[in-house]
């Protein structure tokens, strides 16, 4: 049990991954399903930019003409994560203009009253 | 020093993520949310990764939050009731 | 009577002559079987309240998958040692020959728009479809729309007119030009400090939202109507098309001109990386405010 | 300017015209100039694909081409060889037709002024399934995927109906958490191997797998890829979107999104394994038994769903989660004849179910939008020639000698004999999966044939002359592949056995 200790980013990025994963399944209100869903995509970003950090490292611009690769911290994991913030932004406003539009016609948020709402249309 | 920092800031991240599930009110939600997303910023701060706090912040706080309260006002539920 | 029909059936079968049933009778007895159709089963899951079953089920199998997780954790390499598996000769080689290789002082942007320029490239076309997607959805054109919009208009309207905005508004006129200011500064100094073409485009769509909101549609339409929007974000995604459509056929067949790298650290320097940022800035800020647009006015 | 290998620039342009014409109809904004872009974007696309699968037809070789100036490691890569250059003609071709067939529905059902966003939307699946199909880098195909979620939700949701909002909002869902996982595994990959590039990823796996170290960490990963790429493809356990999404949305979309969009993810999951992972090292870990399990439990219970359902739609999306299942099972199979017969059912079903789905749209279309098989009793006398089709298809299905279903069941049932350990197991599944087909199939096919007694006559349906080229279309290339399947059987084995290096 001795790394989790030290990899205590990791196990808290794992840990918020767990508690987005339980609300995207267990809410019932679309919107703090969503809510859960960029709590769990955070909670990736959180776990690989952990993954990229030196101790003693700073940050990747190069201060006076240091190229020593010593010095600065993995600059891949920071690239990767600049794409997927800003690919869950985009994904969460699709997802929000597919939600009013959602409670336009049904009138509720609740997953469950849509789905009994669209079968009794259906009949 | 640095490692009492990132423990206090780790454990504001889990309570306020356990508090966006926990509440019945959305608009409640959405405020512990812009929370979460600026402990966030300074999170990507203390690993070393500035462009991630710029963004994140950004992102997080800025255009989340607005995005969520504008999809609550247009559901009529500004005034934060859990409705059916 | 059920099992009763059914021996009656195995006992023709044995006798050898097979009843020869009508096509309609086959396709009716199809609808009868309609009764206890799984979805009925499903629904009375609901009604019985059973679904406090699948609460716990679910609960338990998010546990289980963090402390399957948990376990990963702990057998991954230290959190920040040296010779961590990721340290390998990918990322020594970002550090060390970046600067000279991409001219930008920034190592993030150099890797993001030089090195890996492909994802990027698909990153702003997610960002474009994801408004597309949102155009989609909720652009509501005043001519055909239905009743229930024309009351959400009229009522937006009303209180649009009496609302007074007093801080809002005054902010709106001291504040927006310099968070616009800054976000181009961010945008501009992508490759020499933090920040870069999404950070500062963000910051961009956010000065711009600030000021909708006080001042609301008419005045914003003035300066920022759909064909605008339309034609920066275009016109940046496509500059972003050609510029690294040429970089990659020509790093790839090893022909072509080189594009200068400058002076590290002075702003018109990093080759391609200035105006990439510059696109990038600018079909985020488009893309930021485009949602705000769609989800108040439910047009750009 | 020395020699350019212009073949090698081929996976290079076609990706790149296809996201150009997304920006291209974004400018013109006019859903005229959108088919047009559209169209002829296809067209070329095809055109290189054919010219490209031609090429490693005659000369076989996997080729890198290296976006940028930074050689492997360091920028991203392209790689193409005979397997993938034969399935993007595939796809190519599958959505050409069914773009072809369905422009009746596309006019009819989506709003006048959308048209544009919804052919924006059909170029970016096609962009993103082309790069999925021939990137070597496993970030961009975590970003490409994004872009095929988004794409296709926006495909389900054309239509603007209610019920599409919920079959779209499903879909998301669970496209969203495939692909959260996924960038977890993607994640925690990085971390042990420190690459991003498959074939470096493998080297670091093969010294990982033999030195023992990080097991655990590799097991999870390769199970997280594994189950994110299952979710999205819409294999048995994860598959409760599909029957929702699918039926929904219109002709051309569903024909699409079962014809090809859940396939690219079945096709990147081969590559993983192979270039990856080694099968070797797969079955160490058992994932390839577990996908082989739940790809025979998918064929039996998509069957046994699929014959419950009433309406005709419901039918076919059940009956894609039943084929998806017969891919899985080849790939679980662990055998190279296993993989060529998942690969040409791929094919198969490709072009099967979009003709499939286009000929019940019509239908639908006929009897006033009512998808039931009460109402559709005898409409294929008003509408032969989707009659025809849908019948074929059907047949083709089953697996009728002649046409292409009854190849890859033929290979499926080769493969099933060749591998140790599940032979019996896939023999009898394979076995009561035909009958099943052929027991959800048939009700259909005779209720379109046979008319009811009390009810009245079927309007005649107004086919545009589009939808019938692309049936025939359709029905040649079904016929040709159940005939001269032997120069495409070589092009997947070649293709298998380069991936393998």
């Amino acid at each position: 049990m001795g790394n989790l200790g030290v990899n205590f980013y990791e196990s808290a990025s794992v840990i918020l991954f767990g508690i987005g994963f339980m609300n995207l399944l267990l809410q019932k209100n679309l919107i703090k399903k969503f809510i859960g869903l960029n709590i769990m995509d955070t909670a990736v970003f959180l776990f690989l930019a952990a993954k990229g950090f030196v101790f003693g490292g700073s940050a990747p611009i190069i201060v006076d003409g240091i190229t020593d690769a010593s010095y600065y911290v993995n600059p891949v994991p920071a690239g990767l994560v600049l794409t997927g913030i800003v690919v869950a932004v985009s994904v969460t406003a699709f997802s929000l203009a597919l939600v009013q539009r959602l409670y336009q016609h049904y009138g509720s948020l609740n997953m469950d009253v849509i789905m009994r709402k669209m079968k009794e249309e259906e009949h | 020093m640095r490692e009492t920092i990132q423990v206090i800031l780790i454990v504001f991240l889990i309570l306020s993520a356990i508090g966006v599930s926990v509440t019945k009110n959305l608009f409640m939600a959405v405020i512990v949310f812009m929370g979460y997303s600026s402990i966030m910023a300074v999170i990507w701060l203390l690993l070393e990764a500035p462009d991630l706090s710029i963004t994140q912040a950004a992102v997080g706080v800025g255009v989340d939050s607005i995005l969520f309260f504008l999809t609550l006002k247009k559901i009529h539920q500004i005034k934060g009731t859990e409705e059916g | 009577m059920e099992w009763r029909m059914w021996l009656q059936k195995i006992k023709d079968w044995v006798d050898g002559y097979t009843v020869m049933i009508d096509a309609d009778m086959y396709i009716a007895n199809r609808k009868r079987r309609e009764k206890w159709d799984w979805r009925s089963i499903i629904d009375f899951i609901y009604e019985k309240d059973l679904h406090k079953l699948h609460n716990t089920l679910c609960v338990m199998c998010c546990v289980a998958f963090i402390g399957v997780m948990l376990l990963v954790v702990n057998d991954l390499p230290q959190y920040g040692n040296v010779n961590n598996p990721a340290n390998n000769e990918v990322s020594v080689r970002y550090v060390e020959e970046g600067l000279e290789e991409t001219g930008a002082v920034n190592l993030v942007t150099g890797m993001i728009l030089d090195y890996r320029a492909f994802d990027t490239f698909a990153e702003a076309n997610v960002l474009f479809l994801s408004v597309m997607g949102v155009l989609f959805l909720l652009k509501t054109d005043k001519k055909n729309d239905d009743k229930q919009q024309q009351m959400v208009r009229k009522k937006d309207a009303e209180m649009e007119a009496i609302e007074q905005k007093p801080i809002r508004q005054i902010g709106a006129k001291y504040l927006t030009p310099f968070i616009l200011l800054y976000g181009i500064y961010i945008v501009i100094n992508g490759h020499i400090s933090p920040g870069g073409g999404f950070a500062g485009g963000v910051i961009m769509g956010g000065g711009m939202i600030f000021y909708a909101t006080a001042f609301g549609k008419e005045k914003m339409e003035q300066i920022f109507t759909f064909r605008s929007f339309a034609n920066i974000s275009v016109g940046s995604l496509l500059t972003y098309f050609v510029c690294k459509s040429y970089s990659f056929f020509t790093g790839a067949n090893h022909v072509g001109w080189e594009v200068p790298k400058g002076v590290a650290g002075n702003i018109l320097s990093a080759g391609l990386i200035l105006p990439l940022n510059i696109c990038v800035g600018l079909v985020v800020a488009c893309t930021m405010y485009g949602f705000y647009a769609l989800y108040t006015k439910g047009d750009i | 300017m020395e020699h350019i290998n212009w073949i090698h620039n081929l996976p290079f342009f076609s990706i790149f015209i296809a996201m150009f014409a997304i920006l291209l109809t974004a400018m013109f904004r006019t859903a005229k100039m959108a088919k047009r872009i559209h169209m002829t974007m296809m067209c070329i696309v095809v055109i290189l694909s054919a010219i490209l699968t031609y090429h490693m037809a005659v000369a076989p070789e996997t080729f890198t081409f290296t976006m940028g100036h930074y050689p492997a490691p360091w920028g991203n890569e392209l790689t193409a060889g005979p397997l993938e250059a034969l399935m993007a003609l595939v796809f190519g071709t599958v959505m050409l037709l069914s773009v072809m067939g369905g422009w009746v529905f596309i006019e009819k059902d989506v709003l006048q002024e959308k048209q544009y966003l919804y052919y924006i939307m059909l170029d970016a699946a096609m962009g993103a399934m082309l790069a999925l199909i021939y990137t070597n880098d496993i970030f961009t195909a975590y970003v490409f995927i994004e872009i095929n979620t988004l794409a296709a939700c926006a495909l389900v949701l054309a239509k603007g109906t209610a019920t599409a909002m919920v079959g779209a909002t499903h879909y998301l869902i669970m496209g969203l958490l495939g692909s959260g996982l996924f960038l977890f595994g993607v994640s925690i990959l990085y971390s042990i191997t420190g690459h991003l590039l498959l074939p470096q990823i493998g080297e670091a796996v093969t010294v990982l797998a033999a030195s023992g170290q990080y097991h655990f960490a590799l097991l999870i990963a390769t199970a997280f890829l594994f189950i994110a790429l299952a979710i999205k493809s819409g294999l048995f356990p994860f598959h409760t979107w599909l029957p929702v999404a699918h039926p929904i949305a219109i002709p051309a979309s569903s024909a699409i999104l079962s014809g090809f969009v859940v396939k690219g993810y079945v096709i990147f999951a081969i590559k993983l394994m192979y270039s990856v992972f080694s099968v070797e090292f797969m079955h160490e870990l058992g994932i390839i038994d577990i996908l082989f399990v739940f790809g025979v439990l998918g064929m039996v219970f998509g069957s046994l769903s699929a014959m419950r359902q009433r309406k005709m739609k419901k039918i076919l999306a059940y009956s894609s989660v039943a084929q998806i299942g017969y891919i899985y099972m080849g790939v679980g199979l662990g055998t190279e004849i296993g993989l060529t017969a998942a690969c040409f059912h791929m094919i198969a079903h490709g072009f099967t179910k979009s003709m499939l789905f286009l000929c019940a749209g019509s239908f639908v279309k006929q009897c006033g939008n009512i998808d039931d098989m009460d109402q559709m009793r005898g409409i294929a006398y008003k509408n032969p020639v989707a009659g025809i089709g849908y019948t074929i298809g059907a047949m083709s299905m089953i697996g009728i000698p002649l046409l292409a279903g009854f190849i890859s069941k033929l290979y499926f049932a080769t493969a099933s004999i060749f591998s140790e350990g599940k032979m019996a197991a896939s023999l009898l599944v394979l076995g009561i999966s035909m009958i099943l087909n052929a027991l959800y199939f048939l009700p259909s096919v005779m209720a379109i044939w046979t008319t009811k007694k009390g009810m009245q006559e079927a309007k005649r349906a107004n086919i545009s002359p589009w939808f019938i080229t692309s049936i025939v279309l359709l029905l040649c290339i079904n016929v040709g592949l159940g005939v001269w399947y032997q120069p495409v059987i070589e092009l997947i084995e070649v293709g298998l056995q380069l991936l393998q290096k």
